[in-house]
């Protein structure tokens, strides 16, 4: 327990949290600092960047464990199953419509890879150990989530959501799936020998990019709750914190199942506490136009976003870690 | 110098609909559009900004010019996929040099 | 189509002066604009341009539609705002599809 | 508010000649432009997009607003300039506040 | 003396500058050579990033000074002071207008951020240590220069200036000053345990960083006198030479008044000698609208940065050195 | 021989190749990766940046050899000469018109800087030396060779191509050639000395930002082809393999007369081998804006950019080692 809270005070102290601190308090401030959108897109691939080929140079590594097929499974059924926990949660306690709840629950489905990013390095700097492939785990995680929300949709309305050949093509073959799958595959191809070739541009400056890219988070996140005060009842902001909890037990016990290490299940855990903020939203726009985007986006990036990130990440490592055991 | 009639039709849509416009639009017939960037703005569905965005969000803008025969055509087209979209689609007259192009 | 006459309103303003004029749009009542980049120009005050700029310089451009009997309003309210400053305000008509979003 | 009668010319031309349509447009007397981004689009010679590129390719937009009278002159410069190559001239009209800057 | 030679010397042929004129003379060429906007402008969130952490990382090393609110005073003080003497030599030297002169004068109350960093690194190369929270005496400097020229205009022409609620807002919040004292809070808070996280991010790149940001500010620097060759009188030029003396004189008098090591001496002349081209330009375009833009850029960004960039930091701290004494 | 397999497979299985070809195949796919305009232009000016000035501070390092002025000299009549080869071939072998042949004539005697850079670090992870004006002889290559095709087309058509002061100028002032030229002069100036103060840098993270710069090449190459398809005539591809092979001949004639180090014939062989897809095309959009880009571009980004990059280099620096020998 007194771990728990030193684990806590730790992360938030950390200069990664801070700087996100800073954006919020400077978005809500309204200060005209800002991140350019170019800057800001060039920062994510970097992330997306080292944290696919890292993944693949550990599993070159550490080899290929009966465990990873298990994990990529476990992955799809999570983003498949989430949704509708969620979706039940949403129609129970707050009195979001059948399209809203079902959009909302289509990115507690989802991950936030920068959610995932951001344990990573807690993990490491606490040096626990996790499996290279939790990464291919996180990309398998980002699209069923969409397909169980339509299907929400469908059920309701028949003409509810739009849902064709060319949108899964979009889904599947998204920038941010398609850069970390490929970064993933050429680190598990090139190894230890690719990695020392570029780890001084994706190891020894990533915490340092980390904060730059989490104080860009802060500030659309205050910019976004700035602009929606108000607008969501407390029920709802009660779910973007519920539903992280529930989303990590469930994924405790997928990791548990399996086998994984200590570092592996509190990863198993993030990737099922966190919600999408960038893939899954542009697939709302295109297949549920009329679900209103500010409510799931202040949910994900507003509310689900900093918990997981100040108390969720610490929490779900610490469960983890006395679970399982650290060696 | 020689000028010609033209129509100029400016879409404002979101930016994850810009490529089934455009493909919308050449399956109906038109031959050129250009497409233009938006940086922020407010409507009914509140203020936004594309500042520090880092997914496929905000709006587009693309203009298509085109010769006023084909003007309904183009707006069929495009209404249909703004349809049930946010989006202000505009419609104004103009004269271009070398029409032969249109 | 179905299409209605409305107004098109184009103010091209120095970047420092771009919030001060949305805010003045929305207390005048417009209900949605646009603010589209301006990579640099010439005037009466010489040339500029955004390359490798670091500060919230030269100027931006905001779009309104708007229905033709709310223009004045807009125009005075635009007015105080550029009044003292560099700046192009245009009005052209132009005709728009669902009009009862304006 | 009292506006003026005006026009305005958008000239979408493939950025190399950017410099030298701007000096065109100096050298027939035009008082002011500004020059707007373009990210892509579709034409006769087939598609483009920015995105990704580094050399100085694809389109532009150069816009001037002038009173009537200057037209012919200001259409003469830039099509010496477009003349041989891709690009859309269009005019419309409009009308301008503080026709004295003009 | 031949001290001053040699550091002038070293500091001319650093990479640094020379990027400055290699910038320069591709603006002068009329070479299409060019930053993007973007680029430039993430260049300079990174510096500011980089510098106001480090500032508060060495605040949180060497503990709190008595000195600390004396500098931090002195930089108000300085700021609200300098318009005056400025003010009072433009109308004496130059035929500038009341307007104009108080446009000036607001620039150089304030301060030049890469003039700073500049220095830091000139002072980093030469060993002589200075104190951290000299960066949040930057940030303390940038906005007071401007409350001092709009009282200048108001005296003169009641409605001439305009300042408002807003604009105090929009000054004090403005993205740079929030960014420098954000970091430096986040610096002096998470300490040597921060920095050594982020350090190969903002410490080991960070000089090739500024050659490359210095670059692009010599583009910019010779679009501008490109632009107004003739326009501004030889006399006006005079005072953008003149003036950093001036201001270094001053600063160096508070320098020592207050104590502080040959670092900081030098610091805080750089500080007062330096003029702002990017937060107060901004805020005259809105206070002061009829001033003419041209003259302050030019006479801040083309004349007064290079000359302290290439003569004055060797300078400043060469006559630090001298006086305090460097240990 | 079996060193040149040897050394394609470790070249085609290293992170740069291989992120060029996930970005062509990602293309393909139509998915929607994509590295913003600014971010693109800026990792080219840091590679730029980069390479010129590690050549500079190796010249400084090792002495201005007799060789030097010869390499310049054999660069500019390379770039002068290589157009007609090229145009004549096309004319033979293909079925373009006189336009579009000296169109894509120019693009095969100019260079490609990232092919240039691509080799540079091929031959570091094989610790081959090579003379750091090479560089120098690379900003030389750039621009002769637009002369040569706009004299082939005045040659046929008198009013076919417009060249004239201001195109002149654009072109010797092009953003890359400044760049490259005014780093390789601080490189040089500074020495290592400054290359010290840099290094982190310029030098640490140099792998992984060309990773990254590929990705983007891949995806824009890997756009054109899919726009292109079936518009191009398979002889006129075969060009575009063809003309390398026979411009890396010549470069190695020239190296070999020259008397350069190993290292050294190989960058000769490369720079006579590589076309340009940036300077070139732009100028040949003013120039002759009637010869169609998708064809010079298509060849230039599409094939031969390509071919160099996975089999080219390797080959080339295979048979100079061989021929040279590597001490
Ligand atoms: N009247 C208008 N004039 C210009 N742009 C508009 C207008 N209305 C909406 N927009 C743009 O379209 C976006 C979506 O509008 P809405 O669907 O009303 O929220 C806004 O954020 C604006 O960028
Ligand atoms: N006639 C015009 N047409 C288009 N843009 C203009 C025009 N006049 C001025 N501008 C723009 O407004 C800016 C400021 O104009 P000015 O106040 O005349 O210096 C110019 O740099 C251009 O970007
Ligand atoms: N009818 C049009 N409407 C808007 N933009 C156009 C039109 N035709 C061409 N363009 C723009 O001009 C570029 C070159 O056109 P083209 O010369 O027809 O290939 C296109 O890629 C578009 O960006
Ligand atoms: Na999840
Ligand atoms: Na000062
Ligand atoms: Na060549």
């Amino acid at each position: 327990m007194a771990d728990i809270f030193d684990l806590a005070t730790t992360n938030l102290l950390s200069p990664v949290i801070l700087f996100f601190v800073l954006g919020v308090a400077a978005a809500l401030a309204r200060s005209d600092l800002s991140v350019p959108e170019a800057a800001a897109k060039t920062l994510s691939l970097y992330l997306l960047f080292a944290i696919g080929f890292k993944g693949g140079a550990s599993v070159a590594a550490h080899g290929v464990d009966a465990r990873l097929i298990a994990s990529l499974g476990a992955g799809v059924v999570l983003s498949f199953f989430l949704p509708f926990i969620a979706f039940g949660l949403l129609r129970v306690m707050t009195n979001l419509n059948r399209l809203d709840a079902a959009a909302v629950a289509a990115h507690y489905g989802s991950i936030s890879i920068v959610t995932f990013v951001a344990a990573t390095s807690v993990l490491e700097s606490r040096l626990i150990d996790s499996e290279g492939y939790m990464v291919a785990v996180a990309a398998m995680m980002e699209a069923p989530a969409i397909l169980s929300a339509l299907w929400l949709v469908a059920r309701g309305a028949p003409d509810g959501g739009r849902m064709d050949a060319t949108l899964l093509r979009e889904i599947m073959l998204n920038g941010s799936i398609v850069l970390l799958v490929g970064s993933f595959a050429i680190g598990a191809i090139t190894g230890q020998d690719g990695l020392e070739k570029i780890a001084s541009f994706i190891v020894a400056p990533f915490t340092g990019v980390l904060c730059l890219f989490l104080l860009d988070m802060g500030l659309v996140a205050g910019r976004g709750l700035r602009e929606v005060r108000g607008q969501i009842s407390m029920a709802t902001v009660a779910f973007a914190v519920l539903m992280p909890l529930i989303g990590s037990t469930i994924g405790l016990g997928f990791g548990l199942l399996i086998g994984l290490s200590a570092g592996g299940v509190a990863l198993m855990m993030v990737l099922s506490a966190s919600a999408s903020y960038i893939a899954v939203p542009a697939a709302m726009r295109v297949a549920l136009p009329e679900a209103n985007p500010s409510i799931y986006l202040t949910l994900s990036l507003g509310v689900t976003f900093p918990f997981n990130l100040t108390i969720g990440i610490p929490l779900y490592v610490a469960v983890a870690s006395a679970i399982v055991g650290v060696n | 110098m020689e000028t010609h009639k033209a129509k100029r039709v400016a879409i404002i849509i979101e930016a994850p609909m810009e490529r089934r416009l455009t493909n919308a639009l050449t399956e109906a017939g038109v031959q050129g559009y250009s497409i233009l960037p938006v940086l922020g703005g407010s409507g009914r569905s509140g203020q936004w900004t594309r500042e520090g965005q880092v997914g496929r969000s905000g709006m587009m803008q693309v203009v298509c010019i085109i010769r006023p025969e084909r003007l309904d055509t183009l707006l069929e087209a495009a209404f249909k996929v703004v349809e049930r979209h946010m989006g202000v689609v505009t419609v104004s007259d103009c004269e271009v040099l070398r029409a032969e192009r249109f």
